[in-house]
């Protein structure tokens, strides 16, 4: 690589950092996920920190934030040494962090999270009137159409990553750290977050970054941060490093094709077929079918009702079909269960919520869903759900550093594997996959990719929802776009484009204007 | 001689879980006191239990852990601990039982006891006489076991005998609160009521604050039972709705232990079955029944 | 859309959200109609008010429970409390009658309302610095409060002084125009809590806790303080309730309030509190306390089941009004 | 980093677990210790197998509550069930006594573990099909089977004939080579239940729903199903102890059982499984009774305290307990 880290260069230039971190390290126990960090973090600067999956990018984050505490290296602010207890600490001194995973109470409304802990007050009465206002001011500003009042557990995921931004600008902060912020979040939203984040840029504020999405990366930051395996690789203008060269730094080695090249789906018979889906009482309906050796997309903005679509299919919400016919034949019980058997898989979108058991090991998790074909007899087999273990860690590449870690201390990426794994594990003939690549680095989006490629080569079919519109046109043979609960577009060859999908997905066409993205 | 040997008398008894429970703990320690003091030779233990199976490990414990020359004990339920006394019998220990009697009455040694079907006829019969033979009244009955049983039956099967009509019996659980509280569903539902037993003193009390608030004149009696120490204060005073109550008192353990002491003090052995009558109590004889310092 | 607009709409939004909380008003409601049909004097004057004053004592002690359910706590503790505290106060009125007359029963209301807030203290402090489940940890407490009035009345029962017995029955017998003081005391409770609940930070606090107590906790929110105080806040209830109970009877016994742990709880749940935390109904949780003692005085007043089975029937109905609201309200 | 190297370190790992799920038999070891240095009788065989014997009921039933706990249900019921059951199964066997002779005992047994199990299949039915709290649900039960035994006893009592009484006193009272049947049973019971949580598919099952029952259900897992089985196993456990009871006591009262839930629950919670579900430790659960039988039997054999504290003593000695093993285990 002949480009220049600016640790020496740079530090001549700019002003004092507001944060500077010295040779930070974290263990846990005798698994040592952080060495030796050293950073500069400087007011009216956005700087992106990337690294692969598991390579200490969130670990940094809470280290700097006071989510969790350091075994090694200092912290200074303005000079001044600091180390925080709890992130409130941190908070108080002008550091914020938004979780990659959502971190909300869900009993409480909107409003009522954005102020836990600094509500405002009259007399002796919380002010609810003024929370709500500036909480709908503050939503406003993101982008999000949820109301103050909303409880948050009925919000959508989207929507409360949204509200967890909101939180993080209500107050003027020093330093706002984003980790992975846009993953869950659509085009639209992804425009007005970068948005918001140039502003704060301009108010002086100090950004950090995390986005295995590159060219948010490149089209963002002033300079770049590169992490691997625990280690800093180094630190760069972000205008001598292009998304190309950032992947590189990153993985360590050249990369290969990111989307392989789409397939020609003979015109057999479909595997599967829905007719007259109706989910929630009629709020979400449609049908569509997946031919064998295809990739079908759905696009659609956040809150099209995608994930509530197949949720309805696979009988995890209140929902009717006219037919379910899989490999030919009819479904009658229309559960997950049975539809497993039957050879379709979902891949939830809400790893953390409805995917994996974050306090058990790999083992359970692997084998929960395909347990009964893993294991036909009563007795379960441990040898045989170790060698699943490995072979899963494996194929799909989940990296840990002990196999006896639960999968909540997995980095997020890794827990998409484990996700993606677990659901593998019942050999299906269909996978419908929620947002597949949703916190993957973009080494293991390739191999995601590859794997799907694979997956539908061998004469399997594949229903890919996904938000990133550049990955939904990459990927896809064909592409249904969903706007307000109803199938509105189909998309097929050369009309797959980012344009059309946006098109179609953004309601008449109205909401266009706002869109540069090319 | 027996004065030179040393005496263990284990003495198991229900846990003060209400008033009258609460007595028999009270002179079960009281006994204690006084049969210590007066034989050193003499090591009581009193040990409590909170229900049958309870009572059943107090006494496998007692027995396994030292070697009980004499047990006095108060079952909670005869079914239930017969078996688990006869072990301890079979050991040679020399055994007293107090108020319940065993199912089989050959295990027991000596026999203390009230009379708890006396209890309800006694009761029953001078309500009979009182309201000449009819009228209407309501029943309180205690926590569903042997003992309120005996009481009710006791109570119904002379009442049966005269014109008299039990409007409603329902359980109390010998609290207080709820002897207050079905009182006062009682008065709601019956405009007219002659009489009221409650079958315990403790539920009694509730009984009387119920009807007191209601200001209800058509009761001419309210009847407890047991001769606790605020009825029996009561009685003396001549109280006109509470003339009467029926002994049956927490004190036979102290008699029993007192009795089964003797066997150990070089006096003459005592064997057999003593039965507490259930004398009403007026204000005559309320004296006898009566113990200021009992918590009873 | 500007965000004027918005912030003027909570009103269409919030309506839709309140019918689950009607839930148990319906089944109150339902459950007194059948009382009507089942027994002409049930809707006597005198006996509502018995039944309403009645309730009174589950009612007060389940606003302080609300609380702690809503942290995600639990109390056993709560019945064995309230014998305690009726102990403590009956003895401190007692000893202070001579040398204060009538005095001696403000001056105990407050001694009763101090060591009711310690009882809960304690409580609150040994789940919180100890981390040990509430369960255990009151259901330990709940053996000592019951072992401690027990010794207390020497198994029997400690008395009010008959000087002080006049003076102080009208607080559970008087009323105001028309309205027992019970009743007064609850409504007045049952506001408190629920402006605590719902319009302070305190209140904002508590459901946070129970409902994520990670999120609570990074928020810069006092975990441990806002449980304990909520177990302050139920002993306090304790107190008050203690404080009515005393005149009614007179008298701590080692029976008093036994079980009423469950009833509490009972109230509560069926309230629309829900039991992992997080959601809390205080005028619910009044309700509750209403369905039960309504429950309790129809079984006396119909005539229909035998005296065995009475709880069964309690136990079935209860059962049957919730799975009512299940599939009457949303889904 | 090649995952085969990862691959080597699980083992060193899963130790530092297992010292955390030690800690209920470390409780059980000081508690004996302190019984040792109180009373010298207490360590006679004789008095150990008498509490290791009597602790049997509460473990037997704990494995059951293990189950219900994990799959993050409660059940009140226990006591209430306990009671219905032996008086159904002492109904069943004076009835069938004359004409099956000792016979009738097994067939008795038989029908109670069928009417156990149907007990738990109705609290399991209830609580998953009508959505409703677990603890409401069986407070329920509660009353109901209460209710029933009371109104099956007809306030009294109801005794196993006198020509069976002497058949199947050993049950309880007997040994083989030494260990009491109970407590042969009870390993039996424990090794079923580890066996079957950690072992098989549905134990897995029990513990994902218990940890995140969202999951399991996206998972294919069907949650209604496994906790209702979760309740039947609860019922079945009961049973057993049924079966070893009534030789003990050879009678059922309406008081049979009282409160027992509570102690199950303290065992079970004692030995380390999360009330909140998710984790289950059946081991755990069996010293959490021996834990609970042996502080009872201390109670007993020391004369230190005064009958009416012995609640507040034990209650105390529990709360330290767990106090001690939080701040020696890990922190
Ligand atoms: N509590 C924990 N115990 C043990 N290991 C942990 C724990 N938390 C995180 N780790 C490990 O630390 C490493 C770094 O994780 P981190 O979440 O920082 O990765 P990341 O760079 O954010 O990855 P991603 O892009 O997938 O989010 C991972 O190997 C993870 O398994
Ligand atoms: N701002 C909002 N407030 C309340 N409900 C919303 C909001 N946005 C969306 N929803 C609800 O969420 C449903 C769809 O959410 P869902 O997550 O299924 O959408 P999706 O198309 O899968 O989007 P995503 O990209 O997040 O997967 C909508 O039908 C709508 O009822
Ligand atoms: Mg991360
Ligand atoms: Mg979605």
């Amino acid at each position: 690589m002949k480009l220049a880290a600016t640790d020496a260069a740079g530090r001549t230039m700019p002003p004092e950092p507001v944060l500077h971190a010295e040779a930070l390290s974290k263990a846990y126990g005798p698994i040592t996920v952080l060495s030796d960090v050293t950073l500069d973090i400087r007011a009216g600067e956005v700087h992106a920190i990337i690294g692969e999956n598991g390579a200490g990018k969130s670990t940094l984050m809470k280290l700097l934030s006071g989510h969790a505490e350091p075994t090694g290296g200092t912290m200074a602010m303005a000079g001044q040494p600091v180390a925080f207890a709890d992130a409130v600490q941190a908070e108080d001194a002008g550091i914020v962090l938004v979780h990659q995973e959502i971190l909300l109470a869900p009993d409480l409304t909107v409003a009522q999270n954005l102020f836990l802990g600094r509500e405002l007050s009259r007399f002796f009465a919380v002010d609810d009137k003024r929370m709500n206002r500036r909480t709908a001011e503050v939503l406003a500003r993101v982008g999000s159409t949820a109301r103050p009042w909303t409880v948050v557990g009925e919000l959508p995921l989207a929507q409360r990553q949204l509200v967890q931004i909101a939180r993080a600008l209500l107050d003027d902060r020093k330093v706002i750290i984003l980790d992975e912020p846009t993953a869950m979040l659509a085009n639209d939203e992804v425009d007005a977050l970068l948005d918001i984040v140039r502003n704060l840029r301009a108010q002086g504020v100090a950004v950090l970054y995390i986005s295995h999405r590159l060219e948010e990366v490149e089209a963002l930051a002033d300079r770049v941060t590169v992490l691997r395996d625990g280690k800093m690789i180094g630190t760069w203008p972000a205008e001598t490093l292009d998304q190309r060269q950032m992947a590189e730094l990153m993985v360590g080695r050249e990369l290969s094709m990111l989307y392989p090249p789409k397939r020609d789906p003979t015109t057999v018979e479909p595997v599967l077929v829905v007719e007259d889906l109706s989910v929630d009482h009629g709020k979400i309906t449609g049908s569509f079918s997946v031919r064998p050796g295809e990739v079908l997309g759905i696009g659609g903005m956040i809150g099209a009702g995608r994930t509530e679509l197949i949720e309805g299919l696979m009988g995890l919400r209140p929902s009717q079909a006219g037919a379910i016919r899989l490999g030919g034949s009819a479904v009658t019980k229309h559960d997950v269960t049975a539809l497993m058997a039957a050879g379709l898989v979902y891949l939830t979108e809400d790893r953390k919520g409805k995917g994996l058991l974050l306090n058990e090991g790999l083992g359970p998790n692997l084998i929960l869903q395909a347990m009964d074909m893993i294991n036909p007899r009563l007795r379960l087999d441990r040898k045989k759900e170790n060698a699943v273990v490995k072979a899963a860690v494996q194929e799909y590449d989940i990296r840990v550093r002990t196999l006896s870690i639960e999968a909540g201390q997995l980095s997020g990426g890794n827990q998409q594997k484990l996700l993606l794994a677990k659901v593998m594990q019942a050999d299906p003939s269909v996978v419908i996959i929620d947002e597949p690549t949703r916190g993957i680095d973009i080494g293991n989006k390739s191999q995601i990719y590859r794997f799907i490629d694979d997956l539908v080569r061998t004469g399997k079919a594949c229903v890919v929802i996904s938000s990133e519109l550049p990955e939904l046109v990459g990927l896809s043979d064909r592409v249904l776009v969903m706007r307000g609960g109803r199938f509105v577009a189909e998309l097929t060859g050369n009309d797959i484009t980012e344009q059309n999908v946006v098109y179609a997905a953004a309601s008449s066409g109205k909401d266009t204007e706002g869109r540069k993205r090319a | 001689q027996a004065q030179d040997k040393e005496y263990t008398i284990a003495v198991s008894i229900p846990a003060a879980t209400h008033g009258w429970t609460g007595g028999v703990v009270y002179h079960a320690q009281e006994a204690e006191k006084q049969l210590e003091a007066a034989y050193p030779n003499i090591d009581v233990i009193v040990s409590t239990a909170s229900s049958a199976t309870a009572q059943v490990a107090s006494l496998e414990d007692l027995s396994a852990t030292s070697e009980l020359d004499a047990l006095v004990i108060l079952p909670f339920t005869s079914e239930e601990l017969t078996g688990p006394v006869e072990q301890v019998a079979a050991n040679g220990t020399f055994v007293t039982v107090v108020d319940r009697g065993l199912s089989d009455p050959s295990i027991q040694d000596l026999y203390v006891a009230g009379d708890n079907i006396a209890v309800g006829a006694n009761t029953a019969k001078w309500l009979v006489e009182k309201l000449g033979g009819e009228g209407e009244i309501v029943v309180l009955r205690g926590i569903p076991t042997v003992i309120d049983d005996e009481r009710i039956k006791g109570f119904q099967d002379v009442i049966d005998q005269s014109d008299i009509k039990i409007l409603d019996i329902q359980y109390a659980n010998w609290n207080q609160d709820e002897a207050f509280t079905l009182m006062q569903d009682y008065l709601g539902k019956y405009p007219n009521i002659d009489a009221v037993w409650a079958n315990d003193d403790d539920m009694l009390l509730g009984v009387i604050e119920a009807v007191d608030q209601a200001g209800r004149e058509d009761i001419k009696y309210m009847l407890g039972g047991n001769g606790m120490k605020q009825v029996i204060e009561m009685v003396k005073a001549g109280d006109e709705r509470t003339p009467i109550s029926t002994p049956y008192p927490p004190s036979m353990i102290a008699s029993a232990m007192h009795m089964t002491a003797a066997q150990f003090a070089g006096q003459a052995p005592m064997r057999g079955s003593f039965k507490l009558d259930a004398p009403l109590i007026t204000p005559e004889n309320a004296d006898q029944f009566y113990f200021p310092d009992s918590p009873f | 859309m500007s965000s004027a607009e918005i912030a003027t709409r909570p009103e269409s939004e919030g309506f839709k959200i309140r019918w689950g909380d009607l839930a148990p008003f319906i089944a109150l409601g339902v459950i007194i109609l059948l009382g009507t049909m089942i027994n002409s004097n049930f809707m006597s004057a005198n006996n509502m008010l018995n039944v309403i004053t009645r309730s009174a004592f589950i009612a007060i002690i389940g606003v302080g429970t609300t609380f702690v359910i809503a942290t995600g706590g639990l109390d056993l503790s709560i019945g064995s409390m309230l014998a305690f505290v009726v102990g403590i106060m009956v003895m401190a009125m007692n000893a202070l009658a001579p040398s204060f007359g009538p005095w001696a029963i403000p001056i105990g209301a407050v001694v009763a309302l101090v060591v009711g807030s310690l009882c809960g203290l304690m409580n609150g402090l040994i789940i919180t610095v100890g981390r040990i489940e509430p369960f255990i940890v009151t259901l330990g407490t709940m053996g000592i409060f019951r072992a401690l009035i027990t010794y207390m009345t020497d198994g029997g029962s400690l008395s009010i002084d008959r000087s002080l017995r006049n003076a102080y029955r009208p607080v559970y017998f008087g009323d105001v125009l028309g309205v027992p003081y019970p009743v007064i005391i609850t409504l007045f409770i049952a506001l408190l809590g629920a402006f605590i609940l719902y319009r302070t930070k305190y209140g904002r606090r508590v459901t946070a806790v129970g409902s994520n107590a990670d999120v609570a906790r990074f928020s810069g929110v006092h975990v441990g303080r806002v449980r304990t105080m909520a177990f302050v806040i139920q002993g306090f209830c304790v107190a008050v309730a203690a404080i009515c109970y005393v005149p009614r009877l007179g008298a701590a016994t080692p029976t008093t309030g036994q079980l009423w742990e469950l009833q509490v709880i009972t109230a509560v749940v069926i309230g629309g509190t829900l039991l992992r935390g997080g959601k809390a109904h205080i005028w619910g949780t009044v309700a509750g306390a209403l369905i039960l003692e309504v429950i309790a005085n129809v079984m006396v007043l119909s005539d229909m089941v035998s005296e065995y089975l009475v709880a069964a029937v309690q136990g079935a109905i209860i059962i049957i009004a919730m799975l009512a609201h299940r599939f009457t309200s949303s889904r």
